[in-house]
């Protein structure tokens, strides 16, 4: 047991008050339960994905419930750039918490124009770009399996900002630490794994798919295994620091992805199920440290003791 | 929008799948609107189900708020076997309530099974206000029937084990077509074949038409933006039913 | 309601009565559990994988429970061809089953000489190639993952039998069905899909992997989803018939899968929980039939009433 | 090996963690051996948890099958809150049984915790082929202690808030040292640390020594090959713990 414990780290100068953070689309844009969790006591908070134009999403059924886990389509539903400047930010900026910007789009330029329209406003930390959105036909998943195309929006966009560049990765690929590679090498400052896996729920009765796109993105805690596989196979392979997301509901489970080599994770389905999820796990992990006398939260990142000349991925690292 | 962990009060089972759960909370009970509902986690600590379950609420009585549950799968099941003294983790209320205000003087009640969850609440405060309220109410047969607190009631089934045999659509074209109904405004509740007939009906009588939808959701509170409804007008293209609604006018939004 | 179903099919002229068979690696080598369910109700068994030589497999621990599903790292423990030929299949003869031989091993030529030595052997009455399995250093997952050493394996095993051939496919891949295109131009039979997917449990406490080989595979029906959706993609792309395998655990399950084109199912892990599964599954199957009118069980198969045109997944395969 | 949904006749709690689960099986109470096991469905019709969880049998009387559980995490927590005259899917009984033909006159009995839960069956066994018995148990402290139906039990408590202060090693030394104990046999249950030290002290005191193992299983029939134990001798390299074991000499596996 000790008294302090030193919860805060830093990405390219930018200070975080700890460790824990909302998931994109999960919690809105940040300010929709304000009522019923304090932002404030949050590493941060990821907004929806923003595209240049809103968006209305697809069509319904957009929700799945299925065994620890849930399908979703939204389809990148979102109010646009200029709406969320106008009318969400200046709320965000009050929340005492640090905003990152989420971005997504269908073509490189409509990338860099976003974050042009964000970079000059005041309130946004850092951006995450999502290049793994399951559940849109063009741009999303077509620019996250490709390992070229993702290093080009990485770079294109970190040559337009000095602020904190993180790219969200997809698990459906065959190696996802291939890309995290590529965007390291393309100038990222952390990588965000994993997006959600893509799945499909069909109804028997009526023979037909049970989301209006067919297939969507599963998440929660039927997902954790495979993220924290993802994070701990990227770990292996880059240095720069990894935000751990998927199927994360206890402290236990954010623990968890800090031990295979995540240095922040991301809350998101359990958000739906607690809004105050997010902000109990970061009291809890600072709980832990002090009673594990870990001074430094990063202190408990990567310390997997794993034997990793028997591990599988080392064959999977070096093919 | 308040998160509270409440009391079961009591599980009383009142037709063939429905049962009634009493829940204490005086704060929710004190902000409660009619056409609201509570987002329920069913079974804290257990991940079956993982997401919560939206019901209606369907009645208050000083800080009890009573709830009208038919057993649909797992997790209504679960809940139907909850005993007092138990707890339960809730948020609430949600949503937007029915719109009562209006010049209306009789009301129209159409429910559909366990659609008749919202009106003994919204009943009483239209009385409450002085407004007329006649309901009508349809079910599969007389061991679904449960019309408690709801007065005048016509019933109908689908066998005709109690009531009129045929729909609740059959009864309330009757009744339009034989009492004068004044400045009448319809309240509706029920399984969305019947809402969309009803949406037919009430644009043919040119009366005005609310529905409490029923649509899945994730969150309930607006963080998902997993519960969309297509608007009429299109701008935006879609409403959200956990923020928007759950009541939306029949001639706003199409199902 | 209708008196009489047709549930048997048929491929490469081999007939099974019915579309239900339990997993490889889930049912031990089909006799383990004599006592508690009849062989006899099942389209057929296939047998844990097998290798020339015994495999004792990997230290504990093997298994984790996960939500929704569970790890395994079994790593292919195995008696080995020759006594699976001596003490199995006399046994294996006498039920009133098909038998199928899962193939596993960690060079092409080792396949072949594992077919070789079943080949002559009555009682076998089709194979599955397994070469996607996670858990093991050499091979597996390292043929799983390439397309061009899949089609190769799968033309060298035609040339030498006139049985069926089925390939077994892994998740692992960023899109299996370019592997089902493939093992189908290479001449097999069929495909079985899917093999668990990567994913990885830890103890915050110990701080060390639960496995003993770190990373192992998830089954169970947490990976249903994901499952369902790989099973889509395929039946879109190939034309010869899969095993759709992944979280079956109810006729319900096992009915979807035949929706989105599975020819058949596998049962796997549910085995664990009811060695009676897969038979309560084959008997549901054909009273669901039944009560449908569904004269003949091919006439569910791929009926999903989908509009593919809205499909995410129609970008995948063209892109 | 049987596959039955079992009548539950009561739930018994004994301990602080530890409750008695009474299952009623004519035709597992009939066939049983000590130191075999049931694998148990917790929740039928639910997939938390997914698998099944051995417990030893505890103790036949007529066609009841006690069970001594200790509360472990969800499982046995849920499997806690059963009350009589539910049901619960049961496969048993599953692998070997503790030798106890064997020429021993002495049967020395180690637990650790609920490693006492197979030794009421086991002891009735032994004193049936008049077999001399001594229990010796071990427990965190006094309010963990549950010894019912052993009979003479000399107990160890950590903190010595009941009997002797240590391990229940210590305990086992000390009587080894003091009393003549003739052609003795150890039968031993407990966490992986205490069957370490017995293995060891069995070596040095050149005693039989069985113990029962307690590692994760998936199916505990054979099908999977998710539960094995390294045999010293090395051919094969691995036992499975559900069906070559639970029991195995100390001198023939490392664990
Ligand atoms: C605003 C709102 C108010 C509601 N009020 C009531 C009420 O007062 N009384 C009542 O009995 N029911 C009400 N419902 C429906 C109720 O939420 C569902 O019946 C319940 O969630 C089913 O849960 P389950 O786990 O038992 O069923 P599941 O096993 O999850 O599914 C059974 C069936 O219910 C459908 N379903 C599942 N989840 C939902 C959901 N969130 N919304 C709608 N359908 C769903 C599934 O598609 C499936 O067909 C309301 C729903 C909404 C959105
Ligand atoms: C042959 C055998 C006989 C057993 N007899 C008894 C008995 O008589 N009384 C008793 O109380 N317990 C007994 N156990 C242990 C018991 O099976 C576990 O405590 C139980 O499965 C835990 O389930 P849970 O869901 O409560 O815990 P979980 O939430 O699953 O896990 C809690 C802890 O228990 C461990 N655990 C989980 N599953 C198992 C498992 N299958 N085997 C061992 N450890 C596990 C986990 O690693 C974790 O540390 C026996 C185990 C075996 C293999
Ligand atoms: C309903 C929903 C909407 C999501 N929307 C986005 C999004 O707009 N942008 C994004 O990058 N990720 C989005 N995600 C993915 C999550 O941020 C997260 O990566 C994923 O859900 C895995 O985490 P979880 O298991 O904790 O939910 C969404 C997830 C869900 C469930
Ligand atoms: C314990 C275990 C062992 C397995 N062993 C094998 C194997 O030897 N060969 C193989 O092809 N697949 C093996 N599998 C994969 C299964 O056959 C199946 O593809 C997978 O478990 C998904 O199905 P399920 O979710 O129904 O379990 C194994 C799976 C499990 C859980
Ligand atoms: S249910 Fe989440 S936004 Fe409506
Ligand atoms: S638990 Fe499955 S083989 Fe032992």
């Amino acid at each position: 047991m000790i008294e302090s414990v030193k919860t805060s780290w830093t990405l390219r100068g930018v200070e975080f008050k700890n460790r824990v953070f909302t998931a994109s689309g999960t919690f809105g844009y940040g300010d929709e339960v304000r009522d019923l969790t304090d932002a404030g006591a949050l590493g941060g908070v990821c907004t929806k994905s923003l595209s240049r134009k809103p968006r209305d999403g697809n069509p319904p059924s957009r929700i799945v419930e299925t065994a620890g886990g849930m399908l979703n389509s939204i389809g990148l539903a979102n109010i646009g750039v200029e709406s969320f400047l106008r009318q969400k930010l200046p709320l965000l900026r009050e929340l005492k918490t640090r905003i990152i910007a989420n971005i997504a789009a269908s073509s490189v330029e409509e990338y860099c124009e976003v974050l042009d329209m964000l970079e000059p406003e005041s309130g946004i930390s850092a951006y995450e770009i999502n290049v793994s959105c399951p559940n849109v036909k063009e741009g999303g998943l077509n620019f996250g399996t490709n390992c070229r195309k993702t290093a080009e929006i990485t770079s294109m966009l970190r040559s337009r900002t000095a602020k904190p560049l993180i790219i969200k990765l997809t698990p459906n690929v065959t190696h996802v630490s291939e890309f995290a590679r590529a965007v390291e090498d393309a100038g990222a400052d952390a990588v965000s794994l994993i997006n959600t896996v893509i799945g499909m729920a069909v109804d028997v009765r009526s023979r037909k798919p049970r989301l209006s796109t067919v297939t969507g993105g599963l998440s929660g805690p039927a997902i954790k295994p495979i993220a924290l596989a993802k994070v701990y196979e990227t770990a292996q392979a880059v240095k720069i620091p990894i935000f751990g997301i998927g199927g994360i509901a206890t402290v236990q489970d954010a623990l968890e992805f800090l031990l295979v080599g995540a240095a922040a994770v991301q809350v998101g389905t359990m958000n739906f199920i607690d809004p105050n999820a997010a902000a109990s796990i970061a009291a809890e992990m600072e709980d832990f440290f002090k009673l594990n006398g870990i001074a430094d939260a990063q202190d408990f990142v990567g310390t997997l003791k794993a034997d990793i000349g028997f591990s599988i991925l080392q064959s999977w690292l070096s093919s | 929008m308040i998160h509270e962990i409440l009391k079961v009060q009591s599980v009383e089972k009142v037709a063939v799948t429905m049962f009634l759960l009493r829940l204490q909370s005086a704060a929710i009970a004190g902000t409660a609107k009619p056409g609201q509902f509570l987002n329920i986690r069913i079974d804290s600590g257990s991940l079956q189900p993982l997401l919560r379950r939206p019901f209606s609420i369907s009645r208050i009585e000083g800080d009890s708020i009573e709830l009208l549950i038919s057993i649909a799968g797992k997790g209504t099941a679960k809940l139907s076997e909850k005993k007092a003294g138990d707890t339960i983790d809730v948020i609430g209320p949600l949503g937007n309530s029915f719109r009562i205000e209006s010049e209306h003087t009789m009301s129209l009640l159409v429910a559909g099974g366990v659609g008749i969850a919202p009106f003994p609440f919204l009943s009483s405060e239209l009385q409450k206000r002085g407004k007329k309220v006649a309901v009508f109410a349809g079910f599969r047969s007389a061991s679904f029937v449960f019309t408690r607190y709801l007065d005048p009631v016509l019933i109908a089934t689908e066998d005709g084990s109690q009531g009129r045999k045929g729909t609740v659509i059959d009864l309330l074209q009757e009744y339009v077509r034989e009492k004068p109904i004044g400045k009448a405004k319809i309240f509706a509740c029920g399984p969305t074949a019947m809402l969309r007939a009803l949406t037919e009906f009430a644009r043919r009588e040119a009366l005005c038409c609310e529905m409490s939808l029923e649509g899945e959701m994730a969150c309930g509170v607006g963080l998902c933006q997993g519960c969309p409804v297509e608007r009429i007008d299109g701008h935006p293209k879609f409403a959200l039913t956990c923020k928007d609604g759950p009541n939306f006018f029949s001639a706003e939004i199409r199902i």
